[in-house]
């Protein structure tokens, strides 16, 4: 990123536009990048959870707009930007209003500080890691926000299970994020990914000294996510639809999207943690192989890097995709003496593990 | 400390009532304090439209007390009048007739075991148990010319004889195999067991108390099955199935088992069938059906628990007073006291087990 | 223990449903494809060779038939009103001479009420009838 | 059992057919058989109005144990005493006969109108119960 900085800086510098305008100009277009390749990203990850829980139940999914469906999130997406906008009675207007557009903001912020490539991270500081812990339990603020102001039991009962959920869940994460740290001596994600870079390609991965960690993490991830098992706060056939039972077309939308956004950065950080981000799996770089040391191959290296990202983000995407099929909902009590009596003093014990391979010279 | 409760609207449009059933809840909390159920809104009037209606004009609206399992309704009210005039069934007839009600107690229970799971979060086994319900319904269309509503029996023997058997037995051979499947996915699943083992206990007496019947009944262990003395199943092999540990789980597990007992009673009949020849009956005439002066009583082990009917006649061409029994509308009335101390996530899975359906509720 | 049992359990259950994701769709995609219907089906009715007696009319549980007489009391024509029939087949059941059946027909659905009222004149060919209903 | 030790015990009651017809007594009735007995199931309760416009309710009891069933009716005009207490089931038969035939029953407080509105007039299963509510009347005509 840096690199790129200076190359921008110095052209502009060339026309004589001031810095200032630079400095501003080099946000804003990543920024953008960043929001259409996640709308459309969001939107193949929709069609391919509909997809993949068709056929894992044997149907078909959506089928009927474009060739094999391909068209039926837009489809949908459209439909919901032109359905109205209905505010009921009794909600808190500006509180109503604000928690979707609150939501999308950590889901942007999470999604700057990951290390999609060695040279392409948006905001690259030396504490990422905690950054991130923060920014993942961010979205549950607006969820709860719009649960309380939707005045509906529904949405506030789905609101309190997801701020229960959440705590309970936090901390499980970060004692997992801590033996990270202690693995790779870096809060920095670039630096933890770099930490699992060895000849041998996925050996040097930390999900084998930290097995238990990583199932911890996934775990945790999926109750942050609300996903199915633990899909309470939205728990479609208690709470009716939880949290946003009261939200119609656009903010609904946005809602949904979000919660798609979030799954996609938090595999993408899962990804970076245990499976080597956007290291190859095979040690050397596919366009390193193929076309030696040329130019072409240094650049074409960082698109591999994506890719490499995305296949082990979309790895993890399936199977959580895969425990939605079958697994059913656990109740709300039972959810948080999981977290509690479970995975708390399991992950704390993966901590000492992990301490104990790092500084007992087995590593 | 004051405690404050609040009063929940669970239903009559929510995804887990299955149809139309309302709950008032008063909770504190997710705790619930009372239930009142409000039933009704799927009421037809099924009592007043007999008196006005001739016997055979009745008969296929009898179907549609319990669109799930029609045969039912039907062989009972056939019963009666056959009871009143005195008709002898053949054999074959009775035993085409027990082929009915077991495959369409198949299908209600495979019905029951989708649903329920879907309320406790669980997609897959939703879609597989409807694949295989949809086997036995293109079963019944292909006989009787309708899915659901299918006016097969008619006083005095069935609409028309007996055919494709092949597809019995395919369906024989299938069931079983599937039913692994599920109790693969479902029966040992920690988070299902953890959601259903000693959730909703219902007490031999308080089952009693509340006039539960049916499996419910006999997953709270009494042996209580009208099948024991029914004159149709006279000649077969017919074990109940009795568990005694009363809870949610229970009453799961003796639907299963109670589909592989159907199964093996009709593999049993298939072979009587086999051997005999196919039989015809003549319609009785519809224009002076009459019943003698007296009352008539019945009785059958639908799915849902036992129902029976009870005519009163003058010696009209209708009844003078004709009143239905149906095995859900007690289930709805427990849900008063079953539901009372437990987790609002719990209830579902509570009401969920007792297989309540409205339209047999209302009448 | 407990939980390596528990971890079998969950990953047996994983396992059944990821065998499923290769099995073939049960799909049935409505307007292209349809089930194949046989002769038992019960859809919209026809009638032919109709004798007027009435029968229809008295166990028809919904009071879908009504017919029109002339002044001496002979039955002229018969209209099955399709809004209010059930399909439950008792008039083809109870039909004396077999003249009414059903046909596999059962996308019955129409913008106007009135075209789901047939109308079989008595004593008229069939093809008529039919033209007439369409 | 031996049902004629049973009416025995009850004045006035008589044996008809199958079933026990008593005057009066009938929770106390029912409480003996249950006790005495163990006729522990409530089948149903069953309202049958008669030409009178009297009301003949008949209690279905059932002994699991024993297998066998007891018919109990008694005549009733506009009241009845509920037995609630005795069988919990009996909430959801003495509402539906309170709603369809309006026999109020003492001691229940669960009575409100079940099927019907909180509004409505009449109770439907009553022989001269006219349906008038012109609202409710299918109209070819104005349906098409």
């Amino acid at each position: 990123m840096n690199l790129l900085y200076f190359m921008y800086m110095e052209y502009l510098a060339k026309y004589n536009i001031p810095k200032l305008f630079g400095d501003i100009t080099f946000y804003i277009i990543p920024f953008c990048i960043i929001a259409l390749a996640l709308l459309i990203i969001v939107l193949i990850l929709v069609l391919a959870e509909r997809k993949l829980l068709g056929y894992f139940t044997q149907r078909k999914g959506p089928n009927r707009v474009g060739y094999w469906g391909i068209l039926q999130t837009l489809a949908d997406a459209i439909k919901l930007l032109c359905k109205e906008n209905i505010t009921p009675k009794g909600v808190d207007r500006f509180l109503f209003n604000l928690a979707p557009v609150l939501v999308f903001v950590p889901t942007f912020a999470a999604l700057g500080i990951i290390p999609y490539c060695a040279e392409f991270t948006f905001v690259n500081t030396s504490t990422n890691v905690i950054l991130y812990l923060i920014l993942a339990a961010f979205p549950i603020l607006s969820i709860f926000l719009g649960g309380w102001a939707s005045n509906n039991k529904y949405s506030l009962m789905g609101a309190m299970r997801s701020i229960a959920q959440v705590i309970s869940y936090e901390l499980p994460v970060t004692f997992v994020l801590l033996s990270i740290v202690v693995l790779s001596s870096s809060t920095n994600l670039t630096g933890i990914t770099l930490a699992q870079y060895s000849r041998a390609g996925f050996a040097g991965w930390f999900i084998f000294p930290c097995i238990i960690g990583f199932v911890v993490m996934f775990v945790s991830i999926l109750a942050e996510l609300n996903r199915c098992p633990f899909d309470l706060p939205e728990a479609e056939s208690e709470l009716i639809c939880g949290y946003n039972t009261e939200y119609s077309g656009m903010r609904f939308a946005i809602f949904y999207l979000s919660e798609y956004a979030m799954l996609f950065a938090n595999s993408m950080f899962l990804a970076i943690l245990f499976l080597g981000g956007y290291l190859s799996p095979f040690g050397g770089y596919i366009s390193h192989i193929l076309l030696g040391d040329s130019y072409l191959a240094s650049i074409l290296v960082y698109f591999e890097q994506v890719f490499w990202l995305f296949l082990k983000s979309a790895l993890l995407i399936f199977i959580i995709i895969w425990i939605r099929a079958t697994l059913p909902r656990l109740a709300s009590f039972d959810l948080l003496k999981f977290s509690w009596s479970i995975l708390l003093p399991v992950s704390i014990v993966n901590l000492l593990l992990v301490v104990l391979i790092k500084f007992g010279g087995l590593l | 400390m004051t405690i404050t409760t609040f009063k929940l609207n669970l239903g009559p449009q929510h995804p887990s009532t299955h149809g139309v059933l309302r709950l008032i809840l008063e909770l504190e909390g997710e705790k619930i304090l009372s239930c009142e159920p409000d039933v009704g809104y799927l009421h037809r009037g099924m009592e007043k439209m007999a008196e006005r209606m001739s016997y055979i004009q009745y008969l296929p609206l009898v179907d549609r007390i319990d669109y799930l399992a029609g045969f039912f309704y039907s062989e009972l009210y056939c019963r009666i009048v056959e009871k009143a005039l005195n008709i002898e069934l053949s054999q074959r007839v009775k035993f085409i007739r027990v082929i009915m009600l077991e495959l369409n107690r198949i299908a209600s229970h495979l019905l029951w075991i989708g649903a329920f799971l879907m309320d406790l979060g669980a997609i897959s086994p939703y879609f597989y148990a409807f694949r295989e319900r949809e086997m036995i319904l293109r079963y019944f269309e292909k006989l009787t010319g309708q899915r659901m509503m299918y006016n097969y029996f008619v006083f005095g023997g069935i609409r028309r004889d007996i055919g494709y058997i092949e597809d019995i037995e395919e369906i024989l051979k299938i069931l079983p195999v599937k039913l692994n499947d599920y109790e693969r996915i479902i029966t040992e699943n920690p988070i299902f067991i953890s959601r259903t083992k000693g959730k909703g206990i219902l007490t031999k007496y308080t089952a009693l108390n509340y006039s539960i019947t049916g499996v419910n009944l006999r997953a709270s262990g009494i042996s209580y099955d009208v099948r024991n003395t029914d004159y149709l199943y006279e000649g077969l092999k017919y074990k109940p199935v009795v568990l005694y540990s009363c809870d949610a789980w229970a009453r799961y597990k003796a639907r299963i088992l109670e589909i592989r007992e159907s199964v093996t009673l009709i593999k049993q009949v298939i072979e009587y069938l086999k051997s005999c020849s196919p039989t015809e009956q003549k319609p009785i005439s519809p224009l002076n059906l009459k019943l003698p002066e007296g009352n008539y009583y019945g009785e059958i082990e639908a799915p849902r628990g036992m129902a029976s009917c009870y005519v009163e006649s003058v010696g009209e061409d209708r009844p003078y007073r004709l009143k239905w029994r149906t095995g859900s509308y007690y289930s709805v009335n427990l849900l008063r006291k079953l539901l009372v101390g437990n987790y609002l996530n719990d209830a579902i899975a509570i009401a969920g087990s007792l297989d309540i359906i409205l339209p047999e509720v209302d009448k | 223990m407990k939980f390596i049992k528990a971890a079998i359990n969950i990953s047996d259950g994983l396992l059944t449903v990821f065998k499923h994701l290769f099995r073939k769709p049960v799909t049935l995609e409505y307007p292209e494809k349809r089930r194949e219907l046989n002769n038992n089906f019960r859809g919209k009715l026809t009638v032919d060779g109709c004798i007027g007696c009435g029968v229809c009319k008295r166990v028809c549980p919904s009071g879908a038939i009504s017919y029109e007489k002339n002044l001496n009391g002979k039955v002229l024509s018969y209209t099955f009103d399709l809004n209010k029939c059930i399909f439950c087949g008792n008039c083809k059941y109870y039909c004396p001479c077999g003249a009414i059946s059903m046909t596999k027909e059962y996308e019955l659905a129409s913008a106007n009420k009135k075209d789901l009222k047939l109308k079989y004149n008595i004593g008229v060919p069939e093809e008529e009838n039919i033209k007439e209903n369409k | 059992m031996n049902i004629g030790e049973f009416w025995n015990i009850f004045e006035g009651a008589e044996l008809v057919e199958n079933r026990i017809i008593l005057k009066d007594d009938l929770h106390k009735a029912l409480q003996f058989a249950l006790e005495n007995y163990s006729f522990n199931l409530l089948k149903d309760i069953t309202a049958v109005e008669k030409r009178d416009k009297s009301i003949d309710l008949t209690y279905h009891l059932y002994s699991v144990e024993n297998d066998e069933d007891l018919l109990i009716t008694i005549n009733v005009w506009n009241e009845a005493e509920s037995v609630i207490d005795l069988f919990k089931s009996a909430i959801a038969d003495e509402n539906e006969i309170y709603d369809m035939f309006g026999i109020k029953f003492i001691g229940n407080e669960y009575l409100k109108r079940l099927y019907m509105p909180e509004s409505w007039e009449g109770f439907p299963l009553r022989k001269d119960y006219i349906q008038s509510d012109e609202r409710l009347a299918w109209d070819d005509d104005n349906n098409v």
